[in-house]
Order: C-alpha cells, then structure tokens, then sequence
C-alpha cells in the first residue's frame, strides 16, 4: 500500500496588500482528513487555497506535501491537487457534457453520464452551460469531483449555490473520497451536516 | 485536462463562438472594400497600393482578434485551472495562440485571392501574398498574445502595455509589404521574407514563455 | 376608419385561410405575367439603338432589383409593427419574406454584372448602386442566418426586427446614388411623374414583368408564412385539425 | 417578333450568351425558391404530424 | 440611480478603464502611421488619399471601441439595473453612448491635425475633415450600439449582427470622404456634410429605441 | 398613512425552453411579509423574480401592484423595486464607494458611510471593488438596502457568500424593512434564523 498523503503547512504568513491575513499559521494534515478552513468575510480563506494551489506567494513558510517541501515549485502537488475556486472555469459556450470533457478527457462517456446522474444534470447534456440555473452551473463544476482520481482537493466554497439535496450529495461524496485516503480542505460558511472536519481558523 | 482535450476545446470555442474568426474575416473585408469606396477605386490607384492595404488590413484584424484572447479566460476562472492543470502555461499558451490562428488565418487566406483581385493586383503576385501572410502572420498572433496577457487583469496600465505592443508590428507589416512591394517590380523579394520568417520564430522562442509569465502574475 | 381587418391579419387561424386561398391565385396570376412579360420582351420588344440586343435583360433585371428593395421595405414596416404592436404574424411575415428578397436582390446582382460585361466591359466596380444593392443583399442573408441561428425565438424576432428597421435605410440610398454619385449606372427611366423615355412597346413587357413577378413573390411569400404559421400555433387545436385533415 | 429567324434570335447579335444565361439563371433560381418552399412546408407538416401522433398516443 | 450618477458613473469607468479609449486612439494612430509605411510615402500618392484613408481609420476606431460597448455591463449585472432603474433604456443607451462618444472622439480629434499633416492633407482642408468627423461620427457610434446590444448576449448570432450593422457604416464613410474629396477639388462640400448630419439625426432618432429593444430581449 | 402595499399573482404559467416551471401559481403578498421562494436547483425561483421585475415574459398569467394590473407594464412597480439579482451590478474598476454612489446618488457621505459599517466594509471605503473576497463583494451590492427607500424588495440568493455574521446583520435589515410596512421577495437555500416567511413553492 503506498503511504499516507500528508500536507504541511509551517509558520505561513500570507499579505494582501496592507493587511496580514495571517501570521504564524502551521497545521498538518493526512490523509482521510477533511479540513474547513473559517473565517469571517475577508479573513482570507480563499487566498489561503490560493497559496496553497501555488498562484498567490507568501511572505514567509512553507509547505511540505508527503514530506517534501514543495514551497518553490508545486509541481508535485498539482499532479494530485483538484481546485476548484470561486469562478470555476465553466465555459458558457460549451454544453455540460463538454466541460466535462474538457476537464477529464479519458472518461467514457459512461462515466459521464454517471457523474452527471449524480449531480442530477443527467437531462442537461446537451444544454449549453450559458442556459443554466446559477446552482446548475456549479453542479457542472463539482461533476469533476467524480470523475477525478487526484487525492487532494481544495474546494472553495463548493456548496454555493447548491440546494438541499445537492449540499448532501457532496458531503457524501467528499466522506467517500476521504475514506479512500484522500484530503479535502474546504471553505464555506454554511453549517456542513454529516462531515466533521478538522477546522483551520484564519483571525482577522 | 490533457493537451489535446485542450487544445480541441480551444478550436471548440472559436468555432462556437466565431465571433474572433469572423470578426477578423469581417474587418479585414471591410477595410479593403471602404478603401476602392472612400479613397479612390480605380486600378491606377488601387494595384500598386494594393500589397500595403491588404496587409495593413491583415494586421488590424489580428491585432482585434488577439487583444482580447485571454479575458475570457480569466473571467471565467479558466486561466486558473490553467495554473493547477500541471502543463507547462508555455505550452497551454502556444497552442491557444495556434488555435487561433488556425481558426483566423485560413479564413483570411482564402478571403485573400478575392479581395486581391478586387484591388486590382496582379494575379502574379498573389503567391507571394499568400507567403507573406503564412510566414509572417505568426509573429502578429505571438507579440499580440504577450499583450493580451498582460492586459488581462490590468485596468489603466492595460493600456501602455498595448502602445508597447505595437511598436513591434510594424517591422513585420514593412517586411511582408516590402516583399510584394518587391515581387511588383520584378526585384528579389526572398530576403525579405525570410526575414518575416525570423521574425516569426523569434516571437515563437519568446512569446509563449513571456505571455506564460504575465498570465501567472495576474491570476491571484 | 375600420380596423377589423387589421386585427383580423393579426389572427394566426383567419390568416391561413385566407392565405390558402389568395396564395396560389397571386403565384400562378403572377407566373402567367411574367412568362408573358418575358416572352414578349425577349422576341417582340424592338433592339435598343445603343446597347442591341444584351438590353433584353432589363425584363428581369429591373424587376427583380424593384422587388428586392420592396420586399425589404415590406420587412422594415413588418418589423415596426412587430415591435410597437407586437403583431404575432409580423416577424412571419419577415420570417417568410427575407429568402424571398434574397432571391430577388441576387438576381439583379448577378444579372446586373452579366449585362455589365458587353455594356461596360467589366462584371464589377466598386459604384454606390451596385454596392448598395450588394448591402442589400448582405442584409438579407443576415436576417435569414439570425433566424437558423438563434435558438431562442423572441430573441431572434426581436433582433430581426431591428435588423429590418435599421436596414431600411439602405433603401434611399440604393434610389438615390445615381443622382448623389456620378456612377456608371442608368438613371431611372420610370418615373411616377414622367413619361418615360423608352418606346411603349419596350417598357409594357417591363410592366407586365414586374407586375407578374411581385405577384409571384407574393404567392410564394403566402405558402412561407402559412408554413411558419403552423410551427409557431402547434399548440393550436385549429393547427392539430389542420395537420391531421391534409395527408402529407 | 424582333427577330427573323430562330437562330437569330438564340444568337442575339452576339449578347445570346448574355441574355440567356442571365434567364436560364433566374428560372433555376426562382423555381429553386419555389420547389424549396413547398418541399420545407411538406417536412414541417410530416413533422408537426407525428408529433401530434406522438403527444395523442401519450 | 438618477441620470447624472449614471452619466458620471460612465465618465468614470472610462476614465479608470482607458482601453477603450486609448485603444481607439492607438487603433487611429497605427493606421494612419502604416500606410505611408506600408504603402508608400510619397506625397503624391498620400495627400489626395488622405482624406480617405483617415476616415477608414476613423471608422476602424470606432468600431473597434463600440463593439464591446454593452458587454461589461452585461456581465457584472449592470444591464439588468438598468431594466428596474426607473429610467427609460433608451436615455440610458444614449447617455452612454454620449460618454463613450466624448472620451473617444475628443483625443481623435485633437490628434486628428498631426496625422493629418503626417498624410500630407492640405491645411485648408483639416477643418472639413474636423467638421465631418464631428458631424458623421455620432452615426457611427450609435449605429455601432445597436450592433453592440443586439450582441451582447448572443454566443454564434454575434457574428451575423456585425455583419448587418457594419454595411450600414458605408454611407457615412462614403458621405464624409465625399466631402473631403469635394473640398479638395474646390467644390461645394456642405450638401455631404449635410447628408452626413442628416444621418447622423436620424440615428439619433433610432438608435437608442433600437438598441434599447434589443438590450431588454437580451437581458432575462 | 398610506395604504398598505399589495403583490399578487393570479395563474402564472413561466416556461423556459421547452421546461415548464410553474403553471398555474398564484400567490399574494402584503405590507409585512417576507415570502421565500423555494425549489431546487433550476426550479425556476431566479426565473421567477425575472418576471416579477419584468425582465422575463411569462405565457400566461398577471400580476398586480397595489391593486393594479401592471402585466404589461411593471414601470409601477419598478418605481417601488428594489432587485439584486445573483450578479448584482458591482463594477469592479469602481471603488467601494464609487459603486455605492452610482446606485444611491442622493445619499449624504454620512449615510453611506453608515451603510457601510453596517456591512463591515467601512475599512474599504477606497479599495477597487475589484481586489475584494467574494463575501465583501456580495456585501457592496447588499450596503444598498441601507440606503434605499423603495418598499418592494426583490433579493435572489442574498445570503451567498456571506459569513455567519453577515447573514445575521441581513436578516436584521430585512425584518426591520417588513416591520415598516416592506415586502421582501428572496430565495435562498440556507435555512433562516430569525425570519419567518411565508414559501412560494416552485415544484419541478
Ligand atoms: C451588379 C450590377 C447592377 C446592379 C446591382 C444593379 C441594380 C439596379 C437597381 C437597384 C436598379 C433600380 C431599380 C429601381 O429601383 O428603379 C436598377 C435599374 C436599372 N439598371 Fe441596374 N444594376 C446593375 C447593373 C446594370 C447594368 C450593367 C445596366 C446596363 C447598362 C443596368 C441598367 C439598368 C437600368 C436600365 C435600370 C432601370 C432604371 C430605372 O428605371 O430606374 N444595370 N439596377
Ligand atoms: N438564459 C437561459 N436560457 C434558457 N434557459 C434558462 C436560462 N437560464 C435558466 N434557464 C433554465 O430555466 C430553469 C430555471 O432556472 P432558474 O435560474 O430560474 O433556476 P433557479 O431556481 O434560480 O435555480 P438555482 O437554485 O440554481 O438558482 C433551469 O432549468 C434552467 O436550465
Ligand atoms: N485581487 C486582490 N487584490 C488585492 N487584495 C485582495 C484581492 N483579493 C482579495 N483581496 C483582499 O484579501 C483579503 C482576503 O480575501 P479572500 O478572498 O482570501 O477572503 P475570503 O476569506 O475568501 O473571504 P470570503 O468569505 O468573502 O470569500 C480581503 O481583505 C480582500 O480585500
Ligand atoms: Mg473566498
Ligand atoms: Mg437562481
């Protein structure tokens, strides 16, 4: 069996701008652990996920992932990291089955089809993703969720927009990967209902 | 995402969106029918001036074809998964600016024997134009995309970024006409387009790697 | 002022019964004139002083060119009241006319540059009228794409309309640029307040032409948006009736 | 008749060419238009017709 | 949201923005510095092409600066505020159009003398050009917003409105270089600029009520 | 004092491609009552505020404002409105006050100062919209309720984004805006804490 995925964050010491999101910050991380990220508005979880991802620089610390310290290059990380931000790179153009497409090209269309039976769009695929609800969009975008193998996935604020039944379908399906040796870190301010996640606090 | 899931997506978009594509065919016909209309339409005038409007009109409608090739993009959250895709942002540029131009040249070139003849020039010379415009194209789309890059999140210096830009079309668009200016009369004109041609490779060595890097510092 | 039977050509269900009858009397009146028209102007007529024989193609190139611009004069009023009186047969009405305008505006084009080849020595030049009438032409393919093309259909009633209107200042212009613009086309040779200057028996085979061939139009236009009408009023019991009585 | 002979005619002084192809032209055209209206009247038909079969037996 | 906030508000982003306005501006430059580059820089070919060439410059700006005039305001939500501010679409079409017309069209004319001179075009004539620039441009700006409204929400159709609109942009050029040219020849000119002006109005009259029909279909 | 404002809609039939979304909805609101607009992702809720706000058209039905027939025309009701949509209008080169201003020109800088404390953006006051967290943006379109006097408001997914303290605050506003004789439209697909609304149910 390969060894656990661990995360490491040391010492981390983020800025915008003026303003220290956070000073000091250390926690770790292994696999079959989900983390929540908190904070008030601003406090700066997704800049967090951002510097984790690799796209926003720290003043100072570092990371280590599976024990290697990857605070230069992340490029071993993103071999096995799965975003997905804010805006999460669905094309309005394309129709739902080809933004799947797009993001996991060796997927038969069998497999599709069940990721997409699973976010309920299972009627939509053929509808270009512009003709959506605002909740449907996002269900375009977490339809990666089961169709990745990445062990590490960094979700920020993935139950956005989503109603009842979908926020339970994605506990679930982050519980499952999760139970596989994954790890998740995650923001939101909703109450989550079945995880039970270690929680990373951001003061502001 | 794999790079060809990409890059069929990339060709996916321009084909379900032409509005780049023809855009770019639109205002390249446009600018070479206003000028017989609002200038002068007869042969004496247009053939020798032919070569020159028809480039000037190629590179206008590249410049508009590009400008905005990465604000979509960006707005959509595109180019950070671009970041988190575990390709090289090199390669990912590259075969974006290929796909585009793929998808606007040829339209362009097959728009080309038509207008040229519109403009009176001499059906000797439509070779050489056509040469002109593969050779020398790339270097518009390639210095073009390291604007567009670098303009993407950029408000107000968005702007110096392009006068920068434009400066380095020029040589090529003096190049590509000196050829044909050349082949009008009758002179060698290989060197010139072997130098478009440097150009070209030149921007291909550079573009990508300094587009790459504008893109990474504005998506934080 | 009576506005019953305004309303009335506002009702999808009276519009295509009138138009099964008054459709394929306009269409085979209007192929019989023409045919008539062509036939007397291309062996009767008497040879033009200047030009000899190649005058002949004005028996179908002067018609089509006025039916051209008709055609999308009709559409500019039809995208008016589709806009102001949201006229439910209004955008039919452009839906089914725009192909045919098409057809006639290529015509004249194209017979235009076959008969500038023996008058002028060449198909094409860049002259205000001929490339007014090439707008015009462009004009019409836009409107026809934007209907294939758009899947929302208010959208593309509403963006057709606009289309229609905003066009239609096109129209002064094609009249109008042999007098703004010293061109190498003709100037009108009828005019409502003139005699005109040709010869009786050269412009009657031109009337009896256009008239057939705007009768023609008419027919064909009929049938385009009595198909039309039937998609849109599918949800129409009167539209089962209809579909179910014919055997297709 | 303007003309006095059939051949004449066809020739027109050297324009037959011309004239003819500029009509032969318009009648393809115009009964293009006309057979395309009714074949895509006839599709529209069939069409709405057993989508009204479809909806009746459901 | 009263009117003047909104006009303000538009003043404003144009200002922050630049682009549009520097790109139009930079757009003018470029082609009025390639021809002569291009083509050829003798006085002889310029001087009485220049009239012409400077108004297709002008038109390219133009167009370049309109086509996108509705699109942010589409994507942020601003098009939909505007639906339930109590104001007429169409007053807000045309103050917007207004702003941008005012920011673009100001640099182009102080810049429009240089080049002008640059082209070789006669000192006496820079003041008709002037005229039909201010004349003829707001026709082709609110020409222009119909285009940009009936595409902003279009993915594909996009292309086919351009396509419809830009014909219409002909006659102003037709009308403003024929002034020009009259000019040029010493002959009377005011019966084009009239023209000019005339269509002007008469977009004027249309365009906002167009545009803002198209803006509502688009917007749900 | 003036009589109490009324929103009622007889027999609304809403479709959108070929997918009805509600046929035969009526439902009436008064001076007082917030009513809440649930259903799952792609019900129709957002589809539903388009209409009333009449950016939508329906195939049958009508609506009336204060006791008059405004189907055709909201103009009545769009003096009275106030909408925030799920992309609310918040220009990005704009600065937190800049953007404030736009929608409420009449406002004192006082008042929008107050405004903004209100939402916890008072520190913000010159920051570019554009270089907020999506909690803060979501928060500039929302400071606008502090500074309106409209009696109808129309809120889609108001509670997007917003950290725990921030939902609180807002629900404050929009009881202390009922109390007053408002009527609040919203749909959300968090619970609430302290409002108790009346539900419009989109069945799909
Ligand atoms: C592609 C080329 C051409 C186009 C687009 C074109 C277009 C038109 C148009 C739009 C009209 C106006 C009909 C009206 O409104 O009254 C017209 C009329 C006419 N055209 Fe052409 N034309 C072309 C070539 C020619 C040529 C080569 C000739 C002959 C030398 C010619 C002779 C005429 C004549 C005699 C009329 C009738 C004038 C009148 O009664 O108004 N056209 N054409
Ligand atoms: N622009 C559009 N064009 C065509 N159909 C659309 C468009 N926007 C939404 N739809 C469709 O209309 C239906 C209702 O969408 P709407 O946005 O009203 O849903 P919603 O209830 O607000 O969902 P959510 O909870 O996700 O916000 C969906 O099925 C969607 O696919
Ligand atoms: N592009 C940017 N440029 C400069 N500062 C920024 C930028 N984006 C965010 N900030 C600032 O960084 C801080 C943290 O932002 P971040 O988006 O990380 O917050 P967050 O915790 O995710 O908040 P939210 O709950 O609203 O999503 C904020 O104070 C914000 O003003
Ligand atoms: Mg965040
Ligand atoms: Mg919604």
């Amino acid at each position: 069996m390969q060894a656990v995925t661990t995360l490491c964050v040391e010492n981390l010491w983020l800025e915008r701008g003026d303003r220290d999101l956070c000073r000091g910050l250390s926690f770790s991380l292994q696999g079959g652990q989900v983390a929540r990220i908190i904070g008030e508005n601003g406090a700066g979880k997704s800049s967090l996920l951002k510097y984790l991802v690799g796209t926003l620089s720290a003043v100072e610390g570092s990371v280590a992932f599976n024990g290697e310290d990857i605070s230069a290059h992340r490029d071993v990380l993103i071999q096995d990291l799965l975003y997905i931000g804010h805006t999460p790179g669905v094309k309005s153009v394309f129709t739902v089955a080809e933004n799947l497409k797009l993001y996991a090209p060796h997927s038969s269309n069998q497999e599709l089809e069940y990721a997409l039976t699973q976010v309920s769009l299972d009627a939509y695929w053929d509808t270009p993703a512009a003709q959506l609800s605002a909740g449907q969009k996002r269900r375009v975008a977490l339809a990666r969720l089961w169709l990745t193998q990445k062990p590490v996935w960094l979700l920020d604020e993935p139950f956005t927009a989503l109603d009842v039944s979908g926020v339970e379908v994605l506990e679930q399906r982050i519980k499952d990967h999760v139970i596989t040796g994954g790890i998740v870190v995650l923001t939101t301010h909703q109450p989550l209902h079945s995880l039970n996640p270690v929680t990373i606090e951001l003061a502001s | 995402m794999t790079l060809s899931s990409f890059f069929k997506a990339e060709l996916l978009t321009l084909f379900r969106r032409k509005q780049s594509i023809f855009n770019a065919l639109i205002f390249f016909v446009m600018v070479v029918t206003l000028f017989p209309l609002g200038v002068d339409p007869s042969p004496d005038f247009l053939a020798p001036a032919a070569g020159g409007i028809i480039w000037c009109a190629i590179a206008l409608a590249i410049l508009m074809s590009v400008e905005s090739l990465f604000k979509e993009d960006y707005n959509d959250g595109s180019l950070e998964q671009w970041l988190v895709s575990g390709h090289s942002v090199s390669v990912l540029v590259l075969l974006k600016v290929f796909a585009q131009w793929l998808m606007v040249v040829i339209p362009l070139v097959l728009a080309l024997p038509f207008l040229s003849k519109m403009l009176f020039l001499a059906s000797e010379l439509i070779p050489v134009m056509l040469v002109s415009v593969l050779v020398g194209s790339p270097a518009l789309f390639l210095i073009g995309a390291i604007g567009a890059a670098l303009t993407v999140s950029l408000r107000g210096g968005a702007v110096l970024m392009l006068l920068l830009i434009l400066p380095l079309y020029i040589p090529v668009i003096i190049f590509a006409t000196g050829a044909v200016r050349a082949a009008q009369l009758e002179m060698p004109f290989t060197g010139q387009l072997a130098i478009l041609g440097a150009i070209s490779l030149l921007a291909l060595a550079i573009s990508p790697l300094m587009a790459a890097i504008s893109i990474k510092a504005s998506v934080s | 002022m009576n506005w019953t039977w305004f309303h009335k050509l506002g009702s999808p269900k009276w519009f295509f019964q009138w138009a099964d009858r008054w459709g394929k009397v306009c269409f085979w009146f209007g192929t019989v004139l023409l045919i008539v028209g062509v036939i007397w102007g291309l062996g009767f007529a008497p040879q033009d002083y200047q030009q000899g024989n190649s005058f002949r193609i004005i028996y179908i190139h002067v018609p089509a060119a006025v039916l051209a611009q008709s055609c999308y004069l009709a559409m500019g009023i039809a995208g008016f009241v589709a806009l102001v009186w949201q006229m439910k047969l209004a955008p039919v009405f452009i839906k089914a006319v725009a192909p045919v305008g098409a057809v006639m505006a290529f015509i004249s084009l194209v017979s235009g540059a076959i008969w500038g080849k023996p008058t002028w020595g060449t198909w094409w030049v860049w002259d205000a009228r001929l490339t007014s009438v090439l707008v015009l032409f462009l004009l019409y393919m836009g409107v026809i794409a934007i209907q294939n093309t758009l899947d929302d259909l208010q959208l593309a009633d509403k963006a057709v309309a606009v289309i229609s209107i905003v066009g239609v200042i096109n129209l002064p212009i094609i009249k109008y640029s042999v007098e703004w613009w010293n061109t190498l086309h003709q100037p009108a040779t009828f005019k409502l307040t003139e005699k005109p200057a040709m010869p009786v028996e050269m412009w009657l085979p031109l009337l009896f032409s256009a008239l057939g061939l705007y009768l023609f139009a008419a027919g064909v236009s009929m049938w385009r948006m009595q198909n039309e009408v039937l998609v849109r009023e599918r949800r129409a019991n009167w539209v089962k009736e209809e579909v179910m009585k014919r055997g297709v | 008749m303007a003309f006095n002979s059939i051949s004449e005619f066809i020739q027109m002084g050297n324009h037959g060419a011309y004239v003819w192809s500029t009509y032969a032209l318009c009648l393809i055209v115009l009964s293009g238009l006309v057979v395309q209206t009714l074949l895509h009247g006839r599709k529209q038909r069939r069409q709405l017709k057993s989508r009204i079969q479809r909806e009746q037996k459901s």
